[in-house]
């Protein structure tokens, strides 16, 4: 019976995450649109979008082989599998243990693995710009997050997220600097991984500043579809990550009684909100930079998650 | 009763003597057929012999002692847990190469200089991982690299072909002279060769200190530990593939289970700082390697640079077991050392795979070049996936193999809180870092990789012509392909085995996996962190197949083909690709300036000029021109000026001779 | 029984000799080559029938004892196959017209001389009679190495009999010096120099005079054993000398030269007081080492490149004696002997190259492996061994020399380690052009037999992987001998 | 023994070192060998006494043999082979007069010091004789690596082997002392004939480099 439940709560998990994506994406679209004083598309937009794609034929590049057509399924997947695994409203769920959070940050990789490798399939330059741009962001970005894994880890004693997030609510976390320098590189990390600004503009479609438009250019219809859900899932996969990780209260435990979790799924909620609000005016705020800027701004992530890494040796034992 | 290192020995002797019948029959047509199924067959009775040991009485020891080699020594051979897990690799990479060179050995051009020489290679690479007595060891190791030399050589009337074994035997001679100093501590005064002796007997710390550093230079030059890896991009692809693939995939790990045999077996308790050296070493390797690999536009020489990153990442998990060991975690240290074993084996399955896949491109195109590849995909479908495969696996990509063990060693690096050093304490998240920035790197580098050579359109006139290759070598990386997942999704057992390798070398053992519920590993608490390859795989699986469905239910299913978009410019010669330069040049630019001095002219013409522009790159290999060249040039200065004595008049010469004689004299006369 | 073993001992002595007396005499010269080479199968035979037999009382003017027995079993084994070898040799060159008829009469000749020499030089009790011997071999090599009349011939002939002749000088100063040394003790007489009457009283001698001797006599043995920078004449005579003689002087001189060496380093151990002979031998032996391996990389000419790694493995072999202690005694003879058999079965390859070649140019030969496989392959085998890769004889008693150096004096493990490496380095160099690349230089059969070579081949590669227990028990006890 | 006996022996082998500087001091081919020839009657008259006080009548040979062939045949043979040469007036040391007579002087003190460092006990004469054989042997070289011409080559090796005639005949009872004297003979008659067979004028090889290259196979 329990068992059933469980399996529930995180069926119920991977299908919040798969239908608030779009929620989440139409909600920034709007705050930004607000702040730009102007109207902006409604909420549901991104639902009518992904019908629409849909329903339309695909185009397909002549060059395109096999792996171009199967990639979508595989992106949307394992994009999927990892956005399913971090707590949203409840945590130690029934499997949050088949994966921590290096195998989430692993998934991520993979998924960009095979985009990159569809970018090069039909084999014109753009497709190249974007893999090879992908990649560079890709091998500064994993590394950062990988030590801002480091770093949580080393302070929770595990890499298990619902723990993590356990010992993140628990008091005795207190205020430590090397936590904080985590939050901010993690947030850069989340801003690189989901190409914004001011590392990549998901709205551009300017050859030579793009970098994850670039990969999709030859990309239509059903396919296109898969890959625009996919990345929703990968915005509302980080944001519930910092908001589990850094703001883990209300975060409810999977086995709890159904009133927990609806109030975890209500602060749950909350948390998109703000957080995507945050998203929004900090991209309206700043300007996109040059793609050969992007490695700094990484370069900074990576250095400031490895000083966390270290101080946390001063900030515990001293 | 006979001992199983009886019935191994006389496996290998069987191998020697399709040696010899090799060299008598090699120019004859069957002859490519015998002898590579012949090394089959008892490369897999070998295997068979090993894996049987293991099941039946796992980490029982079998030695022998033989009257050969050392006279008052013996030549002693021994089977425990360590040597049997190498043995699998050995002979299980030697079986599927065997495979794999049934139908590549067909395109071979000079078949009786490899057929000789490679069941040789093979009992060279077992007999090490036997050998139980430093004389026997340092023969059967030297005897492997003159076997490889052979082979590097066997296409030799290439300049390069012979400048690589060159510098590759030179190399390895080096590290051969250094695990003979090694010993010499090890045996000491009285000169106690046989392995048990030194186990037995205690070096003092100095004496300690310099074997590290000798078994450092000994195994770490054969492995490509940098800067002594010089040898190894040029050597690899030198040879034919599939040898290739047994020098990178398996020999590297020979040179490792030397390493391990002597730092973890022989020397008994390690100190602290060892683990430090290490440690650093493995990383810079790891990043520096791989570093080099994303530079490189030749095929195989990219898989030989991955492989020192692949060195890298394994050696940084020894020194951390060291570090573990030397400050009585056992259990931590356990954890550290398998993930290092599993990484030996999970890259002896992807390496040899990719290098059979750069194998039967290099057959089907005559390329190795990834800058005339390109489209493969279409011409190549078996090989390109198997390549695929390989290549998610080598970029430590879930739920493959490559990725169990990288996170293994992960969870090894999260230990390091415990240790009471605070050297250590700081450097094991900074090496996981670079491990991680490696890991990233790989990732790009395979991206490039199969992008390059099998995606896109092809670059030159040879691809339209190529086809698939024979069956014998798509089944042999077809069975890679299927380890690499099995292994990924099934880590569990992989652990479990590798416990009798572990147990007797560190005193403790990971946790058993396989009670663990659904197949996952935990390697300390699953409230800690726990991995399970397996659900991740069916989740995937699932979900694909789950979103695929619906799309087929619901979506439409119209398709139409059409140019891809260029700027307006329809149908833009394959020129306009992105080349694997091009592909790089980002991250050259990143990294680039410290890992290569690499600097960057571009001639750009004023706007409206019609002459094309040009980016002119120059990058060093800053270990060669370091370490390497200035050795060179005092060699030459040196021999430049002791060779004037080769032309003396017969007077100086006697002047020599009258002058060595008065000096001594004089010494004479002051002698107390 | 006492008798029948003194006839073997004689009979190592007669039968060259008398053979060089047949030979000086017979007129056609393929008889000569034939009767040479029973010559020196007999007196292998007579050799190895010192085992069996009981060996004679140590006699004023002769001795046998398990050390000179090593040597002799060599000595008369290497001369036998480098008889048959020079066999088919000599005939080639004398198609070629190098060589004349009367050439080779002479050649034979002195080819037995020389045997007889170095078999009297080994067997001999008296070191009086030991010097006349080694000179007697040194100028019947002499005579050879001039045999071609080239300028260059002439050249190196000339050299090598100069300083030969200086080394003879001190050799025999030191000789007498000794015997001063001896003369109080033992009394006047042939007494004084008979070495078994030497070793048991050497306790007694004057430790100063003994100091002084031993120097005398190491440069003047040291000159012929071909130590830097006692050096000069090698590599010239090796070089324009007939490739038989090449394979005996590389082969079998320096270890007479050697040999004598040993005996009065062993006269000198047994007086505490004189200058320990070990470190003076290391240091030379190491400077030769290191030297010739320098040497090494410049060598246009392939015979004179093989003269200096002689050279080299001289060194090793001087430093190993010189170290002393079981292990690199043992592994001093051991080298010693694999030295000779590996060092002349190249020489012998060598020779078929410069043959089929017609050249003796590094630069003009290529790919070996290529126009003529089995003298390729063989070539490979020789010089990888010489190189002291395993599982070839040489590579134990680096192995030995080595560890048991390091583990006793780390920092002379250190060049001797430097030494071995520079010269790996410069053989596989010079191997690799010749054994491989595009063939080059003429691809005419061979007609001279392989076999001395392989069979020299043969036997250091069984001594690599299986040395049988008698030999090892024998070793030893002479390693036990030298101290 | 009396004490003359020493001395005259004393005497004799004292004038042997004395020729040999002597012999340094030469510059001109011909007084050299002048001066040799004296080197040699002056070993035979030694070798003679020696034989005489040890009554070991074979060394009268020794002694015979250095008066005829070493005083007479050879010096007469060489000034035949500098006229046929024609270098009979040439000068030819390597190094100056002036240090060579230092090295000479230091070479005969470490001959010295060597020698007395041998125990007392030792016969004394025996001792003396080695002392100068000894400086003999050493100022022998020092002429063949002082001198550029083969012929004083020749003669410098000459006297380098009185030196030895000298101590071998000064041990008492030494055997094989005179086929020893006649082997070095003949040695030595060989390397005159060799000076002569290959019309080797300046020195035993050229030294101008392009001759080297021929000669010595190397370098391209």
């Amino acid at each position: 019976m329990a068992v059933i439940f469980q399996l529930a709560v995180q069926g119920a998990q991977m299908l919040l995450v798969l239908l608030l994506a779009p929620l989440l994406i139409g909600f920034v679209r709007k705050v930004k649109a607000r702040l730009l004083r102007r109207q902006g598309p409604s909420l549901i937009q991104p639902y009518r979008d992904l019908i629409r794609l849909m329903r339309k034929e695909v185009v397909l590049a002549e060059n395109a082989s096999w792996l171009f057509r199967v990639t979508p399924y595989l992106i949307f997947a394992a994009t999927w599998v990892a956005a399913a695994l971090v707590p949203t409203f409840a945590a130690g769920l029934q499997f949050s243990w088949t994966a921590d959070l290096i195998v989430i940050v692993a998934l991520l990789g993979s998924a960009r693995f095979f985009q990159a490798l569809a970018g090069m399939d039909v084999g014109t330059s753009f497709g190249g710009i974007g893999a090879s741009r992908e990649v560079m962001i890709a091998s500064l970005a994993e590394p950062a997050m990988l030590l801002i894994v480091f770093s949580l880890a080393l302070v929770a004693g595990a890499t298990q997220l619902s723990t993590v997030a356990a010992f993140m609510g628990s008091p005795e976390v207190g205020l430590r600097v090397s936590l904080g320098m985590s939050a901010i590189a993690l947030v850069m990390v989340a801003i690189a991984e989901n190409a914004r600004i001011p590392v990549d503009n998901p709205a551009t479609h300017l050859e030579l500043t793009m970098v994850h438009e670039a990969m999709i250019l030859e990309y239509s219809g059903r396919h296109l579809a898969m890959i625009e859900l996919a990345t929703f899932l990968k915005l509302v996969l980080y944001v519930s990550l910092i908001s589990c990780v850094f703001l883990p209260w209300g975060l409810a435990h999977a086995g709890a009684g159904p009133k927990a979790l609806a109030l975890g799924a209500v602060a749950y909620l909350v948390k998109l909100a703000v957080l995507a609000i945050l998203l929004a005016v900090f991209e309206t705020a700043v300007a996109k930079m040059r793609v050969f800027r992007v490695p700094d701004f990484l370069g900074a992530a990576l250095m400031l998650a490895l000083l966390g890494t270290l101080l946390l040796f001063v900030s515990r034992s001293l | 009763m006979i001992s199983t290192v009886a019935v191994l020995l006389w496996g290998l002797a069987a191998l020697l003597a399709t040696a010899v019948l090799a060299g008598a029959v090699s120019r004859r047509a069957f002859a490519t057929r015998l002898v590579y199924g012949t090394a089959l067959v008892i490369s897999a009775a070998l295997l068979v012999t090993v894996a049987s040991h293991l099941a039946s009485n796992s980490g029982e020891v079998s030695a022998i002692t033989l009257p050969l080699g050392l006279p008052w020594t013996g030549a002693r051979f021994r089977l425990d847990g360590l040597s049997a897990f190498f043995l699998i690799v050995v002979n299980l990479g030697g079986t599927i190469t065997s495979l794999y060179g049934l139908g590549y050995g067909q395109h071979e051009s000079a078949p009786h200089r490899v057929l000789p020489f490679y069941p040789a290679f093979l009992a060279g690479m077992n007999l090490v991982v036997l050998a139980n007595d430093a004389f026997a060891f340092l023969l059967s190791w030297e005897f492997m690299s003159l076997a490889s030399w052979a082979l590097v050589m066997s296409h030799h009337r290439d300049e390069a072909n012979r400048r690589a074994a060159y510098i590759y035997l030179v190399m390895a001679s080096f590290g051969t002279l250094a695990l003979l100093l090694a010993f010499g501590l090890l045996a000491g005064p009285a000169g106690t060769y046989a392995f048990d002796a030194m186990r037995t007997a205690q070096p003092g710390p100095l004496a300690a200190g310099a074997v590290l550093a000798l078994m450092l230079l000994g195994a770490g030059s054969k492995a490509g530990l940098v800067p002594l890896h010089a040898w190894l991009p040029l050597a690899h692809p030198a040879a034919p593939s599939h040898v290739s693939a047994l020098m990178s995939g398996i020999m590297t790990k020979v040179a490792i289970y030397g390493f391990i045999r002597v730092v973890f077996d022989l020397l008994g308790a390690p100190a602290w700082w060892s683990g430090v050296v290490v440690l650093l070493l493995g990383g810079i390797t790891a990043v520096l390697g791989i570093l080099h690999a994303l530079m490189e536009k030749d095929l195989k020489r990219l898989l030989a640079y991955s492989t020192i990153e692949n060195i890298g990442v394994i050696f940084a998990s020894l020194g951390l077991a060291l570090a573990f060991k030397a400050n009585a975690m056992p259990s931590a240290a356990a954890l550290a050392f398998t993930a290092a074993l599993f990484h030996v084996l999970n890259h002896s399955f992807f390496k040899s795979l990719l290098f059979f896949g750069a194998g039967t491109v290099l057959t089907a195109t005559g390329e190795r070049d990834m800058e005339k590849l390109g489209g493969l995909i279409h011409r190549m479908p078996v090989t390109s996936f198997v390549f695929l495969v390989g290549c998610v696996s080598i970029s430590a990509l879930p739920p493959f193999n490559g990725f169990a063990s990288e996170w293994l060693a992960f969870q090894a690096i999260l230990q390091s809180p415990e240790l009471p050093q605070w050297g250590l304490k700081v450097i094991v998240p900074a090496v996981g870092g670079m491990l991680a920035l490696s890991a990233a790197l790989a990732a790009a580098c395979f991206v490039k990789a199969f992008g390059i050579t099998f995606l896109g359109r092809a670059r030159s006139a040879v691809v339209e012509r190529t086809h698939e290759v024979d069956r014998w070598s798509l089944a042999a990386m077809a069975v890679l392909a299927v380890f690499c997942l099995l292994a990924g999704i099934l880590p569990g057992l992989v652990i479990d085995g590798l416990s009798s390798a572990t147990l007797p070398l560190i005193g403790d053992r990971m946790p058993v996996q396989a009670a663990q519920p659904w197949l996952s590993i935990v390697p300390i608490a699953e409230s800690r962190s726990s991995y399970n390859g397996l659900l991740v795989f069916v989740f995937i699986t699932i979900s694909a197949s789950l979103a695929a469905f619906f799309i087929h239910r619901f979506a439409s299913h119209a398709l139409r083909r059409g140019i891809a978009w260029g700027c307006g410019f329809d149908q833009a010669a394959p020129a306009a690709q992105y080349t694997a330069a091009s592909f790089a040049q980002p991250i050259r630019r990143v990294f680039g300036g410290f890992a290569f001095r690499a600097r960057e002219a571009v001639d750009m013409p004023a706007p409206g000029a019609l002459e094309p522009a040009h980016i002119k790159v120059d990058m060093h290999d800053v270990a060669w021109e370091t370490f390497y060249q200035p050795i060179a040039g005092a060699i030459d200065f040196a021999t430049e000026r002791l060779n004037y004595l080769q032309f003396l008049t017969i007077r100086r010469y006697l002047t020599l001779v009258f002058l060595y004689l008065v000096i001594l004299l004089l010494v004479l006369a002051l002698w107390p | 029984m006492t008798s029948s073993t003194f006839d073997a001992v004689a009979a190592i002595l007669f039968i060259p000799a008398g053979a060089a007396a047949i030979l000086a005499a017979l007129p056609n010269y393929k008889m000569t080559a034939v009767v040479n080479v029973v010559a020196s199968l007999l007196t292998l035979l007579a050799a190895l029938s010192l085992f069996i037999t009981e060996r004679p009382a140590p006699g004023q003017y002769l001795l046998v004892d398990d050390l000179n027995i090593v040597f002799i079993v060599l000595n008369t084994f290497v001369g036998f196959t480098t008889s048959v070898f020079s066999a088919s040799y000599i005939a080639h060159e004398l198609e070629t017209g190098r060589l004349t008829a009367p050439n080779l009469r002479f050649y034979h000749a002195m080819y037995q001389i020389m045997m007889f020499g170095m078999n009297l030089a080994f067997v001999s009790n008296n070191i009086g009679l030991m010097w006349v011997a080694v000179e007697l071999a040194t100028l019947t090599t002499v005579l050879m190495v001039g045999i071609y009349r080239t300028h260059e011939a002439l050249e190196a002939a000339w050299k090598y009999f100069i300083l030969g002749s200086v080394g003879i000088a001190l050799a025999l100063f030191g000789t007498i010096l000794v015997y001063m040394a001896a003369q109080p003790v033992v009394g006047a007489g042939t007494n004084a120099m008979v070495w078994s009457v030497l070793i048991d009283k050497a306790a007694h001698f004057d430790p100063a005079l003994l100091s002084v001797a031993f120097i005398f006599l190491l440069l003047g043995y040291g000159t012929k054993v071909g130590l830097a920078p006692l050096h000069a004449w090698l590599p010239d005579a090796h070089a324009e000398g007939p490739t038989p003689i090449s394979a005996v002087l590389s082969g079998l001189l320096l270890n007479v030269a050697l040999y004598a060496v040993l005996r009065f380093k062993l006269l000198l151990a047994a007086s505490p007081e004189a200058i320990g002979p070990g470190p003076l031998m290391a240091t030379m032996g190491l400077t030769s080492l290191i030297f010739a391996a320098f040497m090494l990389y410049r060598r246009r000419d392939i015979k004179r490149l093989f003269a200096y790694s002689s050279i080299e493995h001289m060194g090793i072999i001087v430093f190993a004696f010189g170290m002393g202690g079981p292990l690199a005694n043992f592994a001093g003879l051991l080298h010693m002997v694999m030295h000779s058999l590996t060092k002349s079965a190249i020489f012998f390859a060598v020779g078929h190259v410069a043959q089929v070649k017609g050249t003796q140019k590094i630069s003009e030969i290529r790919g070996l492996t290529e126009s003529h496989p089995g003298l390729g392959w063989a070539l490979v085998i020789g010089v990888v061994a010489i190189a002291g890769l395993p599982p070839l004889g040489i590579f134990m008693s680096e192995f030995l020399v080595v560890s048991s150096t390091f583990a006793r004096f780390p920092l002379l493990a250190i060049p001797l380690v430097f030494g071995l490496l520079i010269a790996f380095g410069a053989l596989l160099l010079r191997l690799t052009g010749l054994a491989f690349g595009e063939p080059r230089g003429g691809t005419a059969p061979v007609e001279a037999s392989y076999v001395p070579m392989y069979s020299h081949l043969a036997l250091v590669f069984a001594a690599g992987v299986y040395l049988p227990a008698p030999l090892v028990a024998w070793f030893q006890h002479v390693a036990g001998i030298l101290g | 023994m009396n004490g003359l006996t020493f001395d005259i022996a004393h005497l004799l082998a004292g004038s042997l070192v004395l020729v040999s500087f002597m012999m340094l001091y030469q510059d001109r081919l011909f007084a050299l060998i002048n001066v040799f020839a004296l080197h040699a009657m002056v070993l035979a008259l030694s070798v003679a006494w020696q034989a005489y006080i040890q009554d070991a009548h074979h060394l009268y040979i020794t002694a015979a043999i250095a008066l005829v062939f070493k005083a007479i045949v050879i010096p007469v043979g060489l000034h035949r082979i500098i006229q046929r040469l024609g270098i009979h007036r040439d000068i030819e040391t390597a190094v100056g007069i002036g240090p060579t007579m230092l090295a000479g002087i230091g070479l005969v003190t470490l001959s010295m010091v060597l020698m007395l460092r041998v125990t007392p006990e030792a016969d004394p004469l025996a001792r003396e004789d080695l002392a100068f054989a000894l400086s003999i042997i050493l100022l022998g070289l020092l002429v063949m690596v002082t001198r550029r011409n083969a012929v004083s080559q020749v003669v410098g090796f000459m006297s380098l082997e009185n030196g030895l005639v000298l101590a071998a005949t000064g041990a008492k009872g030494m055997p094989l002392v005179v086929e020893i004297s006649v082997a070095f003979s003949i040695l030595i008659a060989f390397i005159v004939i060799g000076v002569f067979l290959f019309r080797i004028r300046e020195r035993f090889d050229s030294v101008d480099v392009g001759a080297l290259d021929d000669y010595r196979g190397e370098r391209q």
